[in-house]
C-alpha cells in the first residue's frame, strides 16, 4: 500500500515554514530561528521515518494529475532517498551555519525565505518520479537560489546573479524543449529503473539521441559541465552558506542528480552505452575534470578556487554514470554523497576564515592554523579527501571508480583519475602546508571577536567540525550498514539487475 | 425562479446604478457589489461544475427570438477568473482611489465595464456580444482615460475609436450572418452554417474586427500606449481582462460558431500573426523604458501565445489532443489574467512610492515594498511561465501539440519568447536586491499589497496545480 | 417590375453615396458635418421608403440630429476658445 | 502629418477588393435567405408582448435584454463625459427673435416627445424617439443660451439619467423575486410595464442626450470636488 | 423570393456595404478626430444600411422588425460613443490651451 502524503510532507516541511518567514518582520529574530529549525529538524525526522520505510519495502508515492499525461509525483526509491538523507542533513546544519553567518545583516527574513525554498526545491528534485516534476522543481530551484546569490545587492552580486539565471534559464528551457519532444514520443516520463526508451521501435532512435543532447544540455549547465560551467565562479558572490549549499547540495547536486536520472532512469544505462552516448557523456565529464582542476590551481580567491574544484569533483559523478557497469556505478552515485559532505565543509572553512579574521584569498592563509585549529582541522579532512587520501571519503570514490573503468576496460579513466588526483594535491596541498606550517602575520585583515570561549562563533565552528567528522565517518565506516556506499550498492544492484 | 446567470450581470450593473445614485458612498457600496458579484459568478462557475452548462432564455422567449444566456465550462472558467480579478482590483482601488478626485467616476465606469465583462463571458446571441463588446469598449476607455493626463486621453480616444471600428466590423458580419441564417443565436447560427462566401466573409469580418479589440499583432499598436497611461488598478483591469474578453471571443467564434469553415490556412495564419506578436511584444517589452509600459507589452506577446494554438487546435490529431490544447489554452488565459492584473497593481504601488515607474531608476524603491515587489516577483514568474504556474503547463502542451502535428517551428518561438521574458521580468526583478535595508515589516497596506499578492499566488501557485478541476469544469 | 420605383431606388442610392463621400473628402470640420447632418437625413429618408418609419425618425433625430448637434457645437465651443486664448 | 502616398493607393484597391468579396458574400446570403422563420415568429408573437407595434416588442420584450445593456452604453457615455472634466461654459444668450422661438420650440418638441411615447406600443415611435425629442429640446434651450439645458440639479440628474436602466433591472429582478424569471413579463400587465419602462427610459436618454450635450459634469460637483 | 424585392434589397444593401467601406478607408487614411468620427458614424450608418435593406420585404408586407431593433440599438450606441469621443476631444483641446 502506497502512502500517499509522506513524500509531499518532506517538501512541505521546509516549503512551509520558509513561505511563513517571508511575512515575519525583520526583527523577530528567535521566531524566525524557531521556525527554520523546526523545519529543519522536523524534515529530518520525516526522512528517517521514510528511510526505515524504503528498507522494509514501504512504497511512498504522492501523485496529482494535472491531465492526461500530465502528472506530478513524488515518490521514494533509494536513489531519491539518498539524495534527500544528503540534503536534509546539510541543510540542518546549513541552516545553523547560517543564522550564526548573517546574524547582523539586512534582508534576514527574505534570505532564509528564499533559503528555505530553495531546499524545499532539492528535495522536490529527489524524490520527483518523473521528468515532468522534476522539471517544475529544477526550475523552482533556479528561481529560488537567484535572490540567495544576489543577497548581497552589491553590482557584482548583480552581475554574477545575472550570469547565474542567463545560464540556468536557457538550460531550463532547453531542458524542458527536450523533455516534451521525448514525451511526444513515447509518453509519460516516469523514471524507472533499467530505463524507459529499450523497448521503443528502432526507428525513433536517432530522435533520441538529439534529445539525449537537448536534455545533457539542460542538466549540464546545472552540473557544470565545460562548456556550460561559466556561471559558477561568478556565482561566488553569495554569502559562503550559500555557496556551501550551491555547491554541494542543491545547485550543481541537482544537475548531476539530473544525468543520473536520464542515464540510469530514462534512458538506462545499457541503451545509452548502445547508442553510443555514453562516451559522449564520458568525453565532457573528462573535460570537465581536467579543466576545472586545471583552473583551480591558478586562483588566489579561496572561494573560486574551491569553485573550480567543485566544476571538476561533480564530473565524477557524470564520469561514473558514464562508464558501464555496477562498480564504476557506485563509485559516480556514492560520490554524490560524498562531495556534498566534503565540499560544504571546505565552504565553511572558508567562510569561517572570512568572517573571523577577513582572510578571503588563498595567500593570505599564512598560519591560520594557529589562529583557528579546529576549522583549519576540519579543512584539512576536506582536502585530504578531495585528493583522495585514505581513509576520508573521497578515496572510497576514487577506488570505486578505478576499479569500475578497470572492470569495464576504460583505461583512459584510470589515467584521469590519477592525473585529477595529482592536480587536486597541486592546489590543496599548498593551502593546507600555508595554514599549517608558515607564520601567522602580525594582523589579521579584519579580525572578528566573539564573545565566546571558543576560537569562533560556535553557530560557525560546530557545522564545519560535525561534516567533517561525517566525511571521515563516510569513509571509515563505508561497510557499515546504512552507510552512504552499502545504500549505493543496494541502487546498483537494482539498476544492473540480478 | 432565480436565474444564476442573470444575476451575475445583474449584480455589478446594480452595483453601477446604485453608485451612480449615491456617489458619497461609493467605496463602501462598491465593496458590496464587488462581492455579491464575485459570489454569484462563483455560484455559477459552481452549478456548472455540477451539473454541466447552464441555459436561461431571457424574456421567456424561445430562444431564436428571445436572447439566451448561457454558461458553458469555459465561459465558467473566465467568469470565476474575472471575478476574483476583479474583486482583487476593487480591494486594490478602494485604497489607491481613497484620496483621489477620480473616485467618484472610478466606482460607478469600473461596475459598468464588470457588466460588460460578465455579461460577455455569458452571452450566446451574436448581436448581445456586440452590445456588450460597446459597453465593454466605452467603459473601459473612460476608465482608462481618469488618469486625466494628455497621454492617458489621447491613447484612450485612439482605443475608443479604434474599438469602435472593431466593433462595427463585427456588427456587419453579424448582420451578414443573419442575412444568410436568419437567426442570432451563436449555436443556432453554428448548427446551419455551409461554407460559402457569406459565412467566409463574416468569419473574416468578426474575427478581424475581434482581433483589433484583442491586440492581435499587427492591430497591437493601440493597446501599450492606453494600458501604460491609466491608472493601476485600470490597466490592471484592461490588460488582463478586457482584452481577453476579445481574444476569448475570437476562440469562442473560431471553435463554437465557424468550426464547419475555419480552415487550417487561416488558423495558420492567425497562428503566424500569434508568433509574431510573441517575438515583438516580448522585444519591446524587453527594450521598454518604463514599468507600465513593459507590462503593456508583455500583454501582447501573451495575446499572440493564445493566437498560436489556433493552427494547433486545427492540425491536433484527434479528440483528446484538442482537448488538451483548449485546457492548456485556458489555463495559459487563466493565469496571464491573475499575473498581469497581480503585476499591474503591483506597478502602482511602486509608482506612488516612488513617483514614477522608470525601470532605470527603481533602484530601492522596489526594496522599500517588500511585498509588492514579491509580487511582481511571482506575477513575472507566472508570465515567463515557470512552474508551477498555469503558463507552464501551458507550455508544454504547447510545444508537444507543435511537435506531435509535425509544426515544429512554434518550438523555436516559444522557447526564444520564454527567455526574452525572462530578460524582462528579471531586468525589473534585478533592481529589488540592493544594499539598502528593507524596511521592518513586509507588508505596509494590507489591502492593496495583499490583493496584488494573493493574485499573483493564484497565478503561480492555483490555476496550473487546479488544472484538473479546470479540466472537468470545461468536459473534457 | 416597377422601374419608376427602381429609378427612384438608384438616384437615392447614388445621391446618399455622393453625399457620403463629400463629407468624408471634406477638410473643413464645420462643412463636413453639416454634410454628414444632410446625409443622415437623406439617410431617414431611405428609410422611410424602406418601410422603416421609427427608424427614420431615431435616425434623423439622433443620428443626424443630435450627432451632428453634438459635432456642431464642440467645432463651435472649440473655436471662440482659441480667439479668446489669441487675444489674451 | 499625410500618411504616405503608397498608403492611400493601396487602401482604396483592398478596400475595393473587399467590397467585391463582401458584396458577392451579401448575394449569396440573400438568395439562400432561409431567415423568414425568424420574422415570422416574432410578428406571430407581437400580440402576445404586450405591445401591438413590432419594432416595440422587440426592443422592450423579445430582446428587452439588449436595451437594457443599450441603456447601460448611455449611461457610461455620459459618466466617461463627467469623469473628463467640468461641462463648457454657456452659449451667449440669444436675440428676441431666437428666444421667443425657443419658446415655442421646446414645448412642442416636449408634446412630441410623449406623443410618441404613447404612440408606440401600437404604431411608429417609442422611448428612443421620445428620448431624442426631449434631447433635442434641451439641446435647443442650451444653444438658446441656458447653462444646463433646462436640466436640474447634479444629484437629480444623476438620477434621471440612471432612472430608466435602474427600473428596467430592479423590473428585471422583481419579477424573477417574485417567481416569474428575469425579465419574464407576466401577460396581463406587460403592457403597463412596457409603458413604465419605456417612460422612465425616456427621460434617461432624453437627460442623458442633454447631459451629453453639455459636455462635462455639472456645476455643483465640480465646486464640491474643488 | 419576389425577384423585385431582392433587388432592392441587394440594391440598399451593397449601398450600405459601400458606406461602410468608405467609412473605414476614411478611418484608415484620415488624421483628426472630426474625420474619424464622420468616417466611423458612417461606418455605422453603413452596417445599419444593410440591416434595414435586408429586413425590407416589400412594400405590402410588415418588415422584419427584429433588424430593425438592432438597428435601433445600435443607433444609440453610436451616438453614446460618439459623445464620448467628443469629451475626449474637447478635453485634449482644453489641455492645449492650458499647456
Amino acid at each position: 500500500m502506497a502512502d500517499p502524503y509522506l513524500p509531499l510532507a518532506i517538501v512541505l516541511s521546509s516549503a512551509l515554514p520558509g513561505a511563513l518567514i517571508f511575512f515575519l518582520d525583520e526583527e523577530f529574530h528567535r521566531l524566525r530561528t524557531a521556525l527554520n529549525l523546526f523545519g529543519a529538524i522536523f524534515k529530518l525526522i520525516l526522512v528517517g521515518w521514510m528511510i526505515w520505510g524504503v528498507f522494509h519495502g514501504h512504497v511512498y508515492l504522492s501523485h496529482l494529475e494535472l491531465l492526461p499525461g500530465l502528472e506530478l509525483i513524488l515518490s521514494a526509491d533509494a536513489l531519491s532517498v539518498l539524495f534527500v538523507t544528503l540534503s536534509t542533513v546539510l541543510w540542518l546544519v546549513t541552516t545553523i551555519y547560517a543564522i550564526g553567518y548573517l546574524e547582523h545583516s539586512p534582508n534576514r527574513s527574505r534570505f532564509f525565505g528564499f533559503f528555505s525554498l530553495c531546499v524545499s526545491a532539492t528535495v522536490g528534485i529527489a524524490l520527483s518520479g518523473n521528468l515532468l516534476t522534476f522539471i517544475v522543481f529544477y526550475e523552482i530551484l533556479t528561481l529560488a537560489t537567484y535572490p540567495l546569490v544576489a543577497h548581497r545587492g552589491t553590482p557584482e552580486a548583480d552581475r554574477g546573479a545575472r550570469i547565474y539565471l542567463a545560464y540556468t534559464m536557457t538550460g531550463g528551457v532547453v531542458l524542458l524543449t527536450g523533455a516534451v519532444w521525448l514525451q511526444t514520443l513515447i509518453g509519460p516520463l516516469n523514471f524507472t529503473q533499467g530505463g524507459l526508451l529499450s523497448t521503443a521501435p528502432e526507428s525513433l532512435h536517432p530522435q533520441f539521441i538529439w534529445i539525449f543532447f537537448l536534455l545533457l544540455a539542460g542538466l549540464g549547465v546545472k552540473a557544470a559541465l565545460v562548456p556550460l560551467h561559466g556561471w559558477l565562479p561568478q556565482a561566488m558572490v553569495a554569502p559562503a552558506p550559500v555557496s556551501a549549499l550551491l555547491h554541494a547540495v542543491a545547485v550543481v547536486k541537482a544537475g548531476a542528480f539530473g544525468i543520473v536520472r536520464l542515464v540510469y532512469d530514462l534512458y538506462g544505462v545499457e541503451f545509452a552505452y548502445g547508442l553510443g552516448l555514453l562516451d559522449v557523456l564520458g568525453a565532457f565529464a573528462a573535460a570537465t575534470i581536467l579543466y576545472g582542476s586545471l583552473k583551480a590551481l591558478s586562483q588566489d580567491s579561496l572561494k573560486k578556487r574551491l569553485a573550480y574544484s567543485t566544476v571538476s569533483q561533480v564530473s565524477y559523478i557524470a564520469l561514473g554514470a558514464s562508464i558501464l557497469g555496477p562498480i564504476a556505478t557506485i563509485g559516480g552515485l556514492v560520490h554524490l554523497v560524498h562531495q556534498g559532505l566534503m565540499k560544504i565543509t571546505l565552504f565553511f572553512c572558508a567562510g569561517n576564515y572570512a568572517e573571523t579574521l577577513g582572510i578571503h584569498q588563498v595567500s593570505e592563509m599564512n598560519g591560520v592554523g594557529r589562529r583557528l585549529p579546529w576549522t583549519t582541522l576540519a579543512l584539512t579532512v576536506g582536502a585530504l579527501g578531495m585528493i583522495g587520501v585514505p581513509p576520508v571519503a573521497g578515496f572510497v570514490t576514487k577506488w570505486y571508480l578505478g576499479l569500475g573503468a578497470a572492470d569495464a576496460g576504460a583505461y583512459w579513466a584510470i589515467l584521469l583519475l590519477i592525473a585529477s588526483s595529482l592536480l587536486n594535491a597541486a592546489y590543496f596541498l599548498p593551502i593546507l602546508y600555508r595554514a599549517w606550517f608558515r607564520p601567522p602575520p602580525p594582523s589579521w585583515p579584519e579580525e572578528h571577536r566573539f564573545p565566546t570561549r571558543l576560537e569562533t562563533d560556535p553557530a560557525l565552528l560546530w557545522p564545519p567540525l560535525i561534516t567533517a567528522v561525517l566525511s571521515l565517518g563516510a569513509g571509515l565506516f563505508a561497510a557499515a550498514p546504512f552507510s552512504p556506499l552499502e545504500w549505493v550498492r543496494l541502487i546498483a544492484a537494482r539498476e544492473y539487475g540480478p | 425562479m432565480l436565474d444564476p446567470l442573470a444575476l451575475a450581470v445583474a449584480w455589478p450593473l446594480l452595483g453601477a446604478l446604485s453608485i451612480t445614485l449615491l456617489p458619497r458612498w461609493a467605496a463602501h457600496l462598491g465593496i458590496l457589489a464587488a462581492v455579491g458579484a464575485t459570489l454569484s459568478a462563483l455560484g455559477v462557475a459552481f452549478a456548472v461544475m455540477d451539473s454541466g452548462s447552464l441555459t436561461s432564455e431571457l424574456g421567456g422567449w424561445k430562444i431564436p427570438l428571445g436572447i439566451g444566456l448561457r454558461a458553458d465550462g469555459l465561459a465558467a472558467a473566465f467568469l470565476a477568473m474575472v471575478n476574483l480579478v476583479a474583486l482583487g482590483v476593487s480591494i486594490h482601488a478602494s485604497v489607491y482611489f481613497a484620496d483621489s478626485k477620480a473616485r467618484h467616476h472610478f466606482w460607478p465606469l469600473w461596475f459598468l465595464l464588470w457588466t460588460a465583462l460578465n455579461a460577455l463571458w455569458l452571452a450566446r446571441d451574436l448581436f448581445n456580444l456586440y452590445v456588450t463588446l460597446e459597453l465593454m469598449g466605452l467603459s473601459a476607455a473612460a476608465l482608462g482615460a481618469l488618469s486625466g493626463t494628455r497621454e492617458s486621453i489621447s491613447a484612450n480616444l485612439r482605443y475608443l475609436l479604434l474599438g469602435l471600428a472593431g466593433s462595427m466590423t463585427y456588427l456587419l458580419g453579424v448582420a451578414l450572418l443573419y442575412v444568410a441564417y436568419g437567426s442570432l443565436d451563436l449555436v443556432q447560427v453554428a448548427r446551419s452554417l455551409a461554407p460559402g462566401p457569406s459565412s467566409a466573409a463574416a468569419c473574416a469580418l468578426m474575427i478581424g474586427g475581434l482581433s483589433l479589440k484583442a491586440a492581435l499583432f499587427p492591430l497591437h499598436f493601440w493597446l501599450p500606449p492606453a494600458h501604460a497611461s491609466a491608472p493601476a488598478p485600470v490597466s490592471a483591469a484592461l490588460s488582463a481582462l478586457v482584452v481577453k474578453a476579445a481574444i476569448y471571443l475570437v476562440l469562442r467564434l473560431w471553435l463554437d460558431l465557424f468550426a464547419g469553415i475555419a480552415n487550417a490556412s487561416a488558423a495558420m495564419l492567425l497562428g503566424l500573426l500569434g508568433g509574431s506578436a510573441v517575438l515583438w511584444g516580448s522585444w519591446q517589452a524587453l527594450r521598454a523604458e518604463r514599468l507600465k509600459l513593459l507590462a503593456a507589452y508583455s500583454t501582447v506577446a501573451q495575446i499572440g501565445y493564445l493566437a498560436m494554438f489556433l493552427p494547433l487546435i486545427a492540425a491536433a490529431a484527434d479528440e483528446r489532443g484538442r482537448a488538451s490544447l483548449l485546457v492548456a489554452w485556458v489555463l495559459l488565459a487563466l493565469t496571464h489574467g491573475l499575473a498581469k492584473a497581480s503585476f499591474f497593481l503591483a506597478t502602482g504601488l511602486v509608482q506612488k512610492t516612488t513617483g514614477h515607474d522608470r525601470i532605470a531608476e527603481l533602484g530601492g524603491a522596489a526594496q522599500s515594498l517588500p511585498a509588492a515587489t514579491f509580487a511582481l516577483g511571482l506575477a513575472g514568474a507566472a508570465l515567463i511561465g515557470l512552474p508551477p504556474s498555469g503558463t507552464f503547463f501551458a507550455k508544454w502542451i504547447l510545444i508537444q501539440a507543435a511537435i506531435a502535428s509535425g509544426q515544429w517551428w512554434w518550438v523555436p518561438v516559444i522557447m526564444l519568447g520564454t527567455l526574452l521574458a525572462l530578460g524582462y521580468v528579471f531586468r525589473l526583478l534585478a533592481r529589488a536586491f540592493t544594499r539598502e535595508p528593507t524596511p521592518p515589516h513586509f507588508v505596509t497596506s494590507a489591502r492593496a499589497e495583499l490583493s496584488a499578492l494573493l493574485l499573483a499566488v493564484l497565478a503561480m501557485l492555483g490555476v496550473g496545480l487546479a488544472a484538473r478541476p479546470i479540466a472537468n469544469l470545461l468536459g473534457v | 417590375m416597377n422601374l419608376f420605383l427602381f429609378c427612384f431606388d438608384l438616384l437615392l442610392s447614388l445621391t446618399l453615396l455622393a453625399l457620403a463621400v463629400a463629407a468624408l473628402s471634406s477638410r473643413d470640420p464645420r462643412r463636413g458635418v453639416i454634410l454628414f447632418i444632410t446625409f443622415g437625413l437623406l439617410l431617414a429618408l431611405v428609410w422611410a421608403r424602406l418601410r422603416a418609419p421609427d427608424l427614420a425618425l431615431t435616425e434623423a433625430a439622433i443620428g443626424a440630429g443630435l450627432t451632428g448637434a453634438l459635432m456642431l457645437g464642440a467645432a463651435r465651443r472649440a473655436a471662440p476658445r482659441f480667439d479668446s486664448e489669441d487675444s489674451r | 502629418m499625410r500618411p504616405p502616398s503608397l498608403l492611400c493607393l493601396l487602401v482604396p484597391l483592398l478596400l475595393l477588393a473587399l467590397g467585391l468579396s463582401l458584396g458577392w458574400a451579401l448575394g449569396d446570403g440573400l438568395k439562400g435567405y432561409s431567415g423568414e422563420r425568424l420574422a415570422e415568429v416574432a410578428l406571430e408573437l407581437v400580440p402576445e408582448s404586450g405591445a401591438t407595434h413590432p419594432v416595440t416588442s422587440v426592443l422592450l420584450n423579445f430582446r428587452g435584454y439588449d436595451t437594457l445593456l443599450e441603456l447601460a452604453v448611455l449611461l457610461t457615455a455620459l459618466l466617461g463625459i463627467w469623469s473628463l472634466g467640468p461641462a463648457a461654459p454657456p452659449y451667449p444668450p440669444p436675440g428676441l427673435v431666437l428666444a421667443s422661438l425657443v419658446g415655442w420650440v421646446v414645448p412642442l418638441l416636449i408634446i412630441t416627445g410623449g406623443y410618441l411615447l404613447w404612440v408606440g406600443a401600437y404604431a411608429p415611435g417609442g422611448a428612443f424617439q421620445a428620448g431624442a425629442m426631449l434631447g433635442a429640446a434641451g439641446v435647443t434651450l442650451t444653444l438658446a443660451g441656458h447653462p444646463t439645458g433646462g436640466l436640474p440639479a447634479e444629484p437629480w440628474q444623476r438620477l434621471l439619467a440612471a432612472l430608466g436602466t435602474l427600473v428596467f433591472l430592479l423590473m428585471g429582478l422583481g419579477l424573477m423575486a417574485l417567481g416569474s424569471g428575469f425579465l419574464i413579463y407576466p401577460k396581463g400587465i406587460a403592457k403597463w410595464l412596457i409603458l413604465i419602462i419605456e417612460a422612465t427610459a425616456t427621460l434617461s436618454i432624453g437627460v442623458t442626450l442633454i447631459a451629453a450635450f453639455l459636455g462635462g459634469r455639472p456645476m455643483s460637483l465640480r465646486n464640491r470636488s474643488r | 423570393m419576389n425577384p423585385e424585392i431582392l433587388i432592392t434589397q441587394m440594391l440598399y444593401g451593397c449601398i450600405g456595404l459601400a458606406l461602410f467601406l468608405l467609412g473605414i478607408g476614411s478611418f484608415i487614411l484620415h488624421e483628426g478626430l472630426w474625420r474619424r468620427l464622420i468616417a466611423l458614424n458612417v461606418v455605422g450608418s453603413g452596417v445599419f444600411h444593410v440591416l434595414v435593406a435586408v429586413a425590407y420585404r416589400g412594400l405590402e408586407q410588415t418588415p422584419d422588425p427584429i433588424p430593425h431593433a438592432l438597428v435601433l440599438t445600435g443607433i444609440v450606441v453610436a451616438v453614446s460613443a460618439t459623445a464620448l469621443a467628443l469629451a475626449f476631444g474637447r478635453h485634449l483641446e482644453d489641455q492645449n490651451d492650458h499647456a
